[in-house]
């Protein structure tokens, strides 16, 4: 049984209807890439998914069923969400911020041991961690909210943008930790990336948005090979 | 980040686009001045009197909606420009003995002025600290009017009276219906200049620099001069409906405008609606007969009541009662388109 | 509200003689308000808000018409009381007070409160012609019988009050260094304008320093310092009651011992002087013209008793140690006297006639010797008062009664 | 010099007050990212409860204990039942409700309990310390408990996992959610402990002030301007902004002569803004740099 099972996901924005009817699955430990165009409905999916915006359909999550939830009662099932804008809590410390992460838990020892893990994937934020979140650069913030996102020991991910606004060379490291996590923890992630090569490198699965309408799916490699993706997104 | 500026533009230039009066405005206008007309001939005195009131306040809460609704600045400081209009106004007829027709202007240029340079230092401060600069205001404004070295002007504690002006020209009609009349007519005339103001090209300004003021300063708009600006005219706006008010009245004295007068006309103004011209009449309703609605329903606990009715209004009509009236009408067109 | 069923018969009998044989034969002549059957009272006061303390005052002025419609009313006639809210702002007076005259047509305003308040009617009631009657407040400026004939004050006007405890000064302790507490506003500078005249010559020697509050002022206590400071030895306390019971407790904490002179707004012993600490008060001297409620010496007053009575039967729960119930009912008693003399002949000149012809009229809840008189150029009735000194226990009279000079 | 002390002395006495007052502002500013108008009149209205239990004979430190407890609650439940309706609709929707809620506690504490002054006990010994002219020792009494309870509120929002998650909920709501949080609830818990702090103050207050339905009116006011003025994300530096008010507000009043005591509060809130306009985040506020 898959992870994350969707089927007939409608989302909508007032009266806007954003998602038109998503049906796809997620297998656990997999790491799943969602393409499309600026306003496809890539963010609004993964928003969705944690019952930010209205929405209709069916959302099951390891077996329970999770849509029509308020979205800290979703997140508690093991879901991060690291989302557009990274959501900093810019007034607070960074260590605050990632202990933020570990709210939900109740095992206090282990969260201090995860967060020293943190600090390994990402020493950055080891040297500043007393310093106030929001005076981050915006890479170390998105290693931040990765960070978070880890200290909630999540069995799924989901990650909009990461690369958004950082370095080339950062987005490489980023793509390496991330790639290392999901084999070192067996975290599923489904990630929403504008960079498509990127996100088809590490993801197995992958998902081809149009306005608000899955177009094609498959496996990273076939979506690599499809001569449509290739032309719009891939760019050769 | 550069999606939301370009949206941000496109959305200021509609707005040019969409000054036009529909023709149904045009009727709803006509009807309004038609009643404003009528009301004197059908009522009493007494009551020509409290609509009076309801008018002056009309002004005022204009005057700070020009400033909320269109600047996205708040000021609970507005009694001080009421009290200053009113007390120019008072000193002319006084001390002066000057007609009370030439106070006004001379009320609108002081609290311009005074709102002016006020705006200047308040440009730094924002939001909770804006607040607390124009509450401080407020909160001065007593004791400096009580302060014995003004005294000779202000008449200190015992504040100034004044005398309610006569009809001109002979005209058979008591003084509170020439007075009504009189500040309906400033009203008409203020109303159209801040629609006129607010839908051309510096409504369009102030607009943008409520929305985005990076994208307006981007867009080559003097943020400072404009805000400054918009505090000097919503002062204005504010004193000369203090100088109404205090020829309405008949009677200035600093206990006439204390902080709960700035409360009174932000209340007025929300629950009028917010960034809404002809809300601010609504606003004017609510200030001069929510507490005697209060009072009627309980003497014991008048305030009990009030404050009641304040939070009920924000329950069943968030968006005050212009926006109430005109989401009602949306749904009953698109009703009627439905069928 | 429990209805007494025996009383309620009485007073049913009673009004059903009353429109047998009352008014009928002699026709009444009325202005707006009066008529066979009833006489409509206004009133302005402070319900909401931050003065709402005061509404203690309206609230006992009705309970006390309450008393006298179910004894029969007057001369036959019920009163119909109407107070309205006027959040001592004053426009909102105004507003009021127009309701009154224009809509509701009441024969009379009587005792609207406040000083900035009645000023900003004290024109339009006289430009109207209806009685602005025992306003209060205890400024100067509502006895003026030739600009304002329809207006008049009540209670001892605070210039008399301050100039009585100056010529005690002056007979007593003419070396005296003053301090002067005063609240900013009219009340203050009335009593303070009327101590310097008191004084004469001699104000600028013997006060030795003035300072001012404003009633949004938490405390009072850095100007109770600053004029122990200026080494004064009499201290002349002219405060509401909160600043009041703040400044008797700091004057005392401070170790200061002055002669401390209070104002007769705030000698209430249970509303001032047992929050401000009865050891603290020990010394203290004011003038006095009513019956304190809490006092022992008249727990035997035949008029004291009445006002218990009333206080249990029409404001069950009221606070009986403060002096605004005591104020109301004395106050009302006055008007009840006044509209009893106009009998049938209720027009507002009328009123006004038997407003100032009071001569020697013993008022209920007056201290012995104190009365209520008045005349055509006379409009203060009442401007006597005894000196009382606070034991710790309740105000002893002193002395005689003084009336300041003219 | 001793009356320097003096003036001294009763500046930091109230300074206590209004500091207690700026906290228990910055607490739910902490919480709720609002100011709360009705602050003080529900501190007040706390009081009042404090002082019908004292006068039904509850002992003063039970009474301390239990009128904060029936705070919390009642602030929760005015959180939950009267504000939520409202919540995210707009900042001045919010502020007409605190109108709202300020106006119904002064009519309902007046109308319930009267409006006339009553003495409130103070649990501190009568006479001044030592002998000393200087200061009371409820005055002393009131700056201890201000000091712990600050100390308290530190410990709480620096240590405590639920302290984080109030100012992250605060912050960033929407963030907040996806970490677990449930924002709701952090709002209410705010609300109920700024209502248990406020009765703090007013129960500190009431000996000082006298208790009436209006004596939380001006010292709200000098709490805001002491919060504003020490920064209103800081704790302690609202404290220290309270007695700095405190402190200015006296000084100015008895040594600017031409001011006196007419003019002061004016004259100290325009030294406030004076200083808020050179730096806008407060004395002690964090500035927060926003990237883009």
């Amino acid at each position: 049984m898959a992870l994350l099972e969707v089927s007939k996901l409608e989302a909508f924005y007032g009266q806007t209807q954003v998602l038109r009817g998503l049906d796809f699955s997620l297998e656990e430990g997999g790491i799943t890439a969602i393409l499309g165009a600026n306003g496809a409905g890539k963010t609004t999916t993964l928003r969705a998914l944690c019952g930010m915006v209205r929405t209709r359909g069916e959302v099951s999550f390891s077996g329970a069923r999770i849509s029509s939830g308020a979205t800290e009662s979703i997140v508690r099932h093991g879901i991060a969400h690291v989302p557009e804008g990274r959501g900093t809590f810019v007034r607070l410390t960074t260590e605050e911020n990632l202990r933020l992460g570990a709210y939900t838990r109740k095992d206090p020892q282990a969260v201090g041991e995860d967060l020293e893990r943190v600090f390994q994937y990402f020493p950055r934020l080891k040297e500043r961690r007393h310093q106030q979140a929001g005076t981050l650069s915006g890479g170390e913030q998105q290693m931040l909210a990765v960070g978070r996102a880890l200290m909630m020991r999540p069995r799924l991910m989901l990650l909009d943008e990461p690369s958004f606004g950082l370095a080339p060379n950062l987005t490489e490291e980023l793509f390496d930790i991330l790639g290392a996590i999901n084999k070192e923890r067996r975290v599923s992630m489904l990630v929403v990336e504008q960079n498509a090569s990127l996100a088809l490198a590490i993801a197995d699965h992958a998902y081809l948005l149009e306005t608000g309408r899955i177009v094609i799916s498959g496996t990273a490699k076939e979506i690599e090979q499809d001569e449509t993706v290739r032309k719009a997104y891939l760019g050769y | 980040m550069d999606a939301q500026l370009g949206a941000k533009v496109r959305e200021i230039a509609a707005l040019a686009s969409g000054a036009k009066l529909s023709r149904l405005q045009w009727i709803g206008i006509a009807v309004a001045i038609a009643v404003g007309l009528i009301v004197p001939l059908l009522v009493s005195d007494y009551r020509t009197f409290q609509f009076t009131l309801v008018l002056v306040y009309a002004m005022a809460v204009l005057g700070l909606n020009i400033l909320t609704g269109f600047n996205g600045q708040f000021s609970l400081g507005h009694s001080a420009f009421f009290a200053i209009g009113a007390y120019t106004a008072a000193i002319m007829m006084d001390h002066w003995e000057i007609a009370y027709y030439w106070t006004l202007p001379a009320a609108g240029v002081v609290c311009l002025i005074a709102g002016f340079l006020f705006g200047l230092p308040a440009l730094r401060l924002e939001g909770l600290y804006l607040a607390l600069a124009t509450f401080a205001l407020s909160i001065a404004t007593p004791p400096l009017l009580k302060y014995d070295h003004l005294s000779e002007w202000t008449g200190g504690v015992q504040g100034v009276v004044i005398t309610k002006p006569d009809a001109p020209f002979g005209l058979q009609i008591s003084q509170d219906n020439w007075l009504y009349y009189f500040t309906f007519v400033v009203l008409l005339v203020l109303y159209f200049c801040a629609w006129n103001l607010l839908r051309g090209r510096t409504g369009r300004a102030l607009k943008a620099i409520r929305d985005n003021p990076i994208a307006a300063q981007a867009m080559g708009i003097n943020t400072a001069l404009y805000k400054s600006l918009t505090f000097g005219v919503s002062a204005l706006y504010t004193g000369v409906a203090g100088a109404l008010g205090a020829i309405a009245i008949q009677f200035v004295a600093p206990d006439s405008f204390t902080f709960f007068l700035s409360v009174a006309i932000l209340v007025g103004m929300v629950i009028g609606g917010i960034g809404s011209i002809p809300g601010s009449i609504f606003g004017g309703i609510v200030i001069v007969f929510v507490p005697n609605v209060a009072e009627q329903i309980s003497k014991a606990a008048p305030w009990a009541v009030y404050g009641t009715l304040l939070i009920l209004c924000m329950y069943f009509m968030p968006l005050g009662i212009w926006g109430f009236i005109r989401m009602g009408y949306a749904r009953l067109t698109r009703r009627r388109k439905a069928d | 509200m429990m209805l007494n069923r025996r009383n309620f018969a009485v007073s049913a009998a009673a009004m059903a003689i009353a429109l047998a044989y009352g008014p009928a034969g002699a026709a009444g002549k009325y202005d707006p308000g009066a008529s066979d059957t009833e006489i409509k009272i206004g009133n302005t006061n402070p319900y909401s808000g931050p003065a709402s303390a005061y509404g203690t005052i309206g609230k006992a002025i009705a309970a006390y018409w309450k008393m006298v419609n179910d004894n029969g009313g007057i001369n036959g006639r019920k009163i119909n009381f109407i107070s309205l809210d006027d959040s001592y702002s004053p426009p909102k007076t105004v507003e009021q007070t127009r309701k009154l005259v224009e809509q509701e047509r009441v024969l009379l305003d009587f005792q609207p409160l406040g000083t900035p308040t009645n000023t900003a009617i004290h024109k339009y009631m006289n430009a109207k012609k209806v009685p602005q009657l025992f306003v209060a407040t205890g400024a100067g400026k509502w006895g003026q019988p030739k600009k304002y004939p329809w207006t008049m004050g009540w209670q001892p006007a605070y210039p008399g009050e301050a100039k009585i405890y100056a010529s005690y000064l002056l007979n007593n302790k003419p070396d005296a260094k003053v301090a002067i507490l005063y609240q900013n506003d009219d009340y203050g500078k009335d009593y303070l304008n009327g101590f310097i005249a008191g004084l004469g010559a001699k104000a600028k020697t013997m006060i030795v320093a003035k300072e001012s509050y404003e009633t949004s002022d938490p405390t009072v206590d850095p100007q109770v310092i600053k004029l122990k400071a200026s080494g004064a030895d009499v201290f002349f306390n002219i405060t509401t009651p909160k600043f009041a019971a703040q400044a008797i407790r700091k004057v005392y904490d401070l170790g200061w011992q002055p002669l401390h002179f209070l104002n007769n707004v705030s000698t209430s012993v249970g509303g001032v002087l047992k929050p401000a600490g009865l050891e603290k008060s020990v010394g203290l001297i004011t003038t006095a013209y009513l019956k304190e409620a809490t006092d022992p010496q008249w727990a035997n007053d035949a008029d004291m008793k009445a006002w218990n009575a009333w206080m249990d039967k029409y404001l069950p729960g009221g606070d009986k140690s403060s002096s605004f119930n005591v104020y109301g009912y004395a106050v009302s008693a006055t008007m009840h006297e006044v509209l009893k003399r106009a009998g049938d002949n209720l027009t507002r000149a009328n009123i006004m006639k038997q407003a100032a012809s009071l001569k020697g009229l013993k008022v209920p809840l007056l201290l012995p010797g104190i009365t209520v008189d008045t005349s055509p150029t006379d409009f203060y009735p009442i401007e006597c008062a005894r000196l009382a000194k606070f034991d710790g226990h309740k105000w002893q009279l002193v002395g005689d009664v003084l009336c300041p000079k003219k | 010099m001793e009356f320097f002390l003096q003036q001294l002395f009763s500046g930091l006495a109230f300074g206590g007050v209004y500091a207690c007052m700026a906290l228990a502002v910055v607490m739910i500013y902490q919480a709720t990212d609002h100011l709360n108008f009705a602050q003080g009149e529900m501190a007040m209205f706390s009081t009042y409860i404090a002082y019908t239990l004292i006068s039904h004979g509850v002992p003063y430190w039970w009474t301390f204990l239990l009128a904060m407890a029936i705070s919390f609650v009642g602030g929760v439940m005015i959180e939950r039942i009267i504000v939520r309706p409202v919540e995210g609709t707009s900042v001045l929707n919010e502020v007409i409700v605190f109108i709202g809620l300020l106006t119904i506690f002064n009519s309902l504490a007046g109308w319930i309990w009267e409006y006339t002054i009553k003495p409130f006990p103070s649990p501190f010994p009568k006479d001044p310390l030592f002998g000393n002219t200087f200061v009371g020792t409820h005055d002393l009494g009131v700056i201890g408990v201000t000091l712990v309870v600050l100390f308290g509120v530190f410990l709480f929002f620096r240590y405590t996992p639920i302290g984080l998650a109030m100012r992250a909920a605060a912050q960033d709501p929407a963030s907040a959610r996806l970490v677990g949080i449930r924002v709701g609830w952090m709002l209410a818990l705010g609300w109920g402990l700024a209502a248990a702090i406020g009765a703090v103050a007013g129960i500190l207050v009431a000996p000082i002030v006298f208790l009436e339905p209006n004596m939380m009116g001006s010292i709200l006011l000098y709490g805001f301007a002491g919060a504003l003025l020490g920064g209103i994300t800081n704790p302690a530096g609202a404290v220290f902004g309270g007695f700095a008010v405190g402190v200015l507000e006296t000084l100015i009043g008895a040594y600017v002569s031409f001011i006196g005591s007419e003019l002061k509060l004016t004259v100290a809130l325009v030294l406030i803004i004076a200083v808020l306009v050179f730096r806008p985040s407060g004395l002690f506020g964090r500035v927060v740099v926003k990237r883009v």
